[in-house]
């Protein structure tokens, strides 16, 4: 057989609940473990609507000059939340981006971290005891190793815990995304991989991104399982990220998710998507925005309506304004803090010199030296 | 593109100068090709870029996909290959992944070939703090590039040597690290030839005369450096070279400055330990040794991680710290 | 359709000419431009005699102390000169790791310059005027994102070549093979990926290298054409990659292939493959030497016999003996060799000082300080 | 591992320091783990782990892909995850692919997450030239680490100082990346204790008493030093002193020294311009201004690429240049 196929793959796409609030029974059958429960559909539900409302508000805060840039998740909270939902808190471990905070929040990061984090200060990162995550991360690509390393000291240890990262389309274009994949694949560890392929990474359009039909098949180059799912649908989301976080859990090695999203913001406060983006895509997407569908749902289930709504609604006003004055209340940090954590230890000599006088000339630091003047001038 | 009426009544920006010399050079050498995350439509992230690929096409200024390694790797082939390659780095800290490609490869390849294969390459990198920017926004990382033989580093101040230096760099035939000081984008304008000029590399400027102490600085520092000047007493005489070119730096004029004025303070916002402030306390020490009257002086960030916003003014040198430690010179 | 496929693939593998001679002439029919003809395939036999020898006598000469580490190209002949004739000499451009000697060789590469390159000589990387290739290439990986960006000249300038870059099963494990593959596919330059999967990389076999079950896969990732062949087979390498190469000339864009073959001696002359690797293994793949079932048909087409093999090893010594001498007849450079080619004008002030006097101390150097020694002494 | 026939006879070579206590350290501590390039069954190409993989399991040294950024960033999860992984980067050459998760991560997450994430990290290094290997095996980019806040940079010359300083990084809770100057590996044997023991990060050593100069080195060039102080006249006493801590450095033993000299020579095989001779030099001329009786030398790499190998002795500081650079000192 000189001429043999040695290999094959393909990728499926999985959708439960479709834009229209119509659910695929088949696909996730009531009181099934893959299927969400309707009162953790209801909470998450809830959930979405303070995490949206305080996207739009951290948007106010950088327009108002009480914030530095922020990078709005709105249109994404399905597929953050999906996962969150799939994953164990307290015992999992995210490697997030900076666009799932609702995952975040939901496994117990205080709101006001984030600002924080967006407000220029440290301590936005400074996860709490208990809270099983790395902060958010800026250079894009680089945090999945890292997600890959703590998964393999869980294999080592043999703990039942499962590590999970977050990223976007543009992330799967860095070398260490690839790196990361080959060495979760090669060491079989328990990662799961979130691509939210939002169709954007700044102005840069998925299709001039990659040349992949889909996201998900950058898995078949490293034998992993793989999988497209409806990033917009909680559902879907949760079932993936469900049967993936499972059974790496169980010894089955790792797991790529291609979560199919929008970013219906601009990409940062920084940007303005109008310059390179068609209105008319957004519109289109709005259409699919994961909060419709999700309510959509929960009414036809008689779970919801519109006076829970707009008490709902109201709720997250109260709870976000409490996280913004938090986050504001929290005094500017000392100069001491620049240097506090650069090591465990005591500093080095000079960097305590360094702290001490917040200088880094040597004149007027050393009382020997400060002697020594005198002589200098008669020189 | 004809200079609009803001610039030419008030003059350019620091990002004005650079796109004009950018789409001169695009005009008159059709190897030159823009690429990076972004530099496309949008204009790049600080639109130094705007308006080039709606003239030059989406050939010539190319939204590559998101990975630095792959933007000066890819750089490196097509200047092996005859083009002048303009690859943008979104901001410094994103230099990391391109580490490897940059110093390894477009460094070494001259030498490694013994001249034949060269790499014409000018990569543009916006560089330093304090413009409230998020984490890895904001290093200044040009010493290590200056410890990197093979590589020339720039770094423009103004307008006009922003201009002129990116144009020599462009048609320098090695490669060149262009950082462009980001709190000096849009901080003032200047009226500047509307003609290409260039401006050697190598070539420090003084930026004042004086007498009594030398202070070396580059990039945004030099309008700290300004800032401290003028709150120095009357009588106290400060010559303020502005070093321009990181490597290879002008040794001559700083040399010539401080065997006139016989002290010096330097001033960087990199972390002091074994960044430029040594080479160049270093060589004054080697070269004016019997004419120094204190010791050279470092004015830079502390050796620590730049922190996030809300503390930058404190790590970056500003005019108070300046001014101090040129006093203490002076009265040493 | 909520669970549907979305794209579907598969890996073939090439295989011409087997390990006992047997020739597939429904693959590669007589006469077809994709066979190589009989005068093709006998002067790629001859050649490959002198590649072999050569290869043989420079591990001698480091085992001699004549010259530095070197790592033999010992049965992957077939894989590099299978390329080298689906080439343009010329005109195409290679960008090679240091496996594939045979087809720099017969692109026009001197001979000596490689043995120059391993005896510590950049003199060995000067590639002449009309030679188009770089230098072989020591930091893993490295060397597709050149060849990516050299196609991408090609591609802006309309000229009809193809950049082909060769490197082994290890380098598809770095980040910059996968940002090479993915720029490449992207911008649909002509540029060809040829991995010459050897089986091990230094003392790492493939399966600790990745999980896929071939390297052709990971192409599948950047939606790229891609083929497994059997790299010791000269007509199977050479119809896959003129295939390619052709493709990427009329503008198809990348390709991918993956030459399975082996490393028949140790990673280097620095290492001792006993340590790591099963001889029962290297046994089994002295039957499968290129040059073996090469012979085989040349002998079954009445091409070859004894006395021609005899003839041309005898030529091939002499040859390689002359090679020989003309690289060690190369005197040592000056060290102004250290500083000319540091960049392209003359030198910054501070280097031309360290190239005059091979001093980087201030001392000595300038007449002035000379002068103020004796000022100093006053002191 | 009990010591062979050959080390209680004379004495470990550098690499049996090492891989001895790599050995200890995985011993009493389950949380260590060796990852890197060829580093299980082969035992590292300079079979520096010799043994380990066959003696801890192939979970605990592991042979891992060929890609150095990966190496970096899953150990910086596994550190993170509270392993203290000690990853190989199999030359110092290709520490560029691994530049941004160590710099970029490993040497910020302490101060970014505020203490709440840390990075017991040891990344060990070959480095330096001098053993007639390809391009790419023979730099010392030392300089750019120290550069690098919050990292600790270490490299010891001598069996003794590798076995107590290697104990000692890896029980720092802190990245350190640990230099091994690979032309000392295997060139002279030393008896040192068979129990475990720490050398502290960032104390100096000095190798020689003298009076009239103080040489300031690190590495393999700690020999060449040796070598030349061998022919200096009688007369002429050098204070040698080994770094072994590149970062933090011990300022107080040099700054000590030279005000007890009066003069200064530092030696290092990496380039001069931006190396840390001028970092040195600079602390010396701040802090010992009025005691320099002249100006501090450096003698280093020259300002080019690490030429292969038939031109590398012609480019590393060796005892004629040092020594010479000593007399022009001591002649000032
Ligand atoms: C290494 C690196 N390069 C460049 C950037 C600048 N940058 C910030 S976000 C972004 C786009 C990210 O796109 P994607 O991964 O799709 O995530 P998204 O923002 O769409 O969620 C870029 C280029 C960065 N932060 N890090
Ligand atoms: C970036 C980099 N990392 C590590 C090395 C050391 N090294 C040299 S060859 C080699 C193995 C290469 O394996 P492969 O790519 O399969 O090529 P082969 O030697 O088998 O032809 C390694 C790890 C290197 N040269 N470059
Ligand atoms: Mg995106
Ligand atoms: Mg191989």
């Amino acid at each position: 057989m000189p001429l043999k196929t040695v290999y094959k793959a393909q990728i499926e796409n999985l959708q439960v609940l479709d834009e229209n609030g119509v659910f695929d029974e088949k696909l996730a059958p009531e009181g099934k473990p893959e299927r969400l429960a309707d009162d953790q559909a209801l909470e998450a539900y809830k959930f979405m609507i303070v995490c949206r409302h305080l996207d739009e508000v951290a948007f106010k805060l950088q327009r108002s000059g009480r914030m530095g840039t922020y990078p709005q998740n709105k249109g994404q909270e399905a597929a953050a939340l999906g996962v969150a939902l799939a994953a164990r808190k307290g015992e999992d471990f995210f490697c997030p981006c900076y666009r799932e905070n609702a995952a975040l929040w939901w496994h117990g990061l205080p709101m006001h971290y984030i600002l924080l984090h967006w407000m220029g200060d440290e301590r936005g990162n400074q996860i709490p005891e208990g809270v099983r995550m790395t902060p958010l991360s800026i250079p894009i690509g680089t945090q999945m190793l890292h997600a890959t390393g703590i998964a393999w000291a869980y294999k080592i240890r043999k703990e039942p815990r499962v590590a999970i990262t977050f990223f976007g389309d543009g992330a799967t274009s860095e070398g260490d995304f690839h790196e990361a994949m080959n060495f979760a694949s090669t060491l079989q560890v328990p990662c799961v991989f979130i691509c939210q392929n939002n169709h954007w990474a700044i102005s840069v359009p998925r299709e001039i991104q990659m040349n992949s039909e889909t996201v998900a098949q950058k898995a078949i180059a490293y034998g992993m399982p793989t999988i497209q799912v409806d990033g917009n649908d909680l559902f879907a989301v949760y079932k993936a990220a469900r049967e993936a976080i499972e059974r790496a859990r169980a010894g089955g090695g790792p797991s790529f998710i291609e979560a199919v999203t929008y970013r219906l913001g601009d990409h940062t406060t920084a940007d303005d998507a109008r310059r390179y983006r068609d209105p008319n895509e957004v519109e289109a997407w709005i259409g699919k925005d994961p909060m419709i569908r999700l309510r959509k749902y929960l009414s036809a289930r008689g779970l919801w309506d519109d006076a829970r709504q707009a008490e709902h609604e109201e709720k997250a006003k109260v709870i976000v304004s409490e996280v913004v004055k938090t986050a504001e209340g929290i005094e500017k940090p000392t100069t001491d803090d620049i240097f506090d954590h650069t090591f465990a230890g005591p500093l080095p000599v000079e960097l305590e010199r360094q702290k001490a006088t917040m200088r880094t000339s040597s004149l007027g630091q050393e009382p020997e030296q400060a002697g020594l003047s005198g002589e200098a001038r008669r020189m | 593109m004809p200079r609009s009426d803001m610039m030419i009544e008030k003059g350019l920006t620091l990002v004005d100068a650079i796109n004009e010399a950018l789409a001169q050079e695009m005009e008159h050498d059709q190897r030159v090709i823009l690429l990076g995350e972004d530099v496309g439509l949008n204009g790049g992230v600080f639109r130094v870029t705007d308006g080039l690929q709606k003239r030059f096409g989406v050939d010539r200024v190319v939204d590559t996909p998101l990975a630095e390694s792959g933007i000066m790797g890819t750089a490196i082939g097509l200047a092996m290959a005859g083009m002048r390659p303009i690859p943008e780095i979104q901001f410094e800290g994103f230099l990391g992944p391109a580490y490897d490609q940059l110093t390894n490869h477009a460094a070494r390849y001259r030498t490694r070939s013994r001249g034949a294969i060269t790499i014409p390459l000018t990569v543009r990198v916006p560089v330093g703090g304090g413009i409230h920017a998020p984490e890895l926004h904001s290093d200044s990382p040009e010493a290590i590039y200056a410890h990197t033989p093979g590589l020339k580093v720039v770094m423009p101040s103004t307008p006009y040597d922003a201009k002129g230096l990116l144009i020599a760099s462009i048609r320098d035939p090695d490669p060149v690290i262009f950082f462009e000081p980001k709190r000096v984008y849009r901080s003032f304008r200047e009226h500047i030839p509307e003609e290409e000029y260039t401006i050697p590399i190598g070539q420090a400027k003084v930026v004042s005369e004086g007498t009594d102490l030398t202070v070396v600085t580059w990039g945004a520092s030099v309008f700290e450096c300004l800032a401290a000047l003028d709150r120095m007493p009357e009588d106290v005489s400060v010559e303020l070279i502005d070093l321009r070119t990181i490597y290879p730096f002008d040794a001559d004029a700083v040399v010539e400055s401080v065997r006139k004025t016989g002290r010096c303070v330097v001033v960087h916002e990199a972390p002091k330990t074994a960044g430029m402030g040594a080479e160049i306390s270093s060589i004054i020490q080697e070269h004016c040794f019997l004419h120094l009257k204190s010791p050279v002086q470092r004015v830079a960030g502390f050796d620590t991680v730049m922190p996030y916003y809300k503390l930058e003014l404190d790590y970056l040198p500003d005019a108070t710290r300046i001014a101090e430690s040129i006093q203490q010179t002076l009265a040493y």
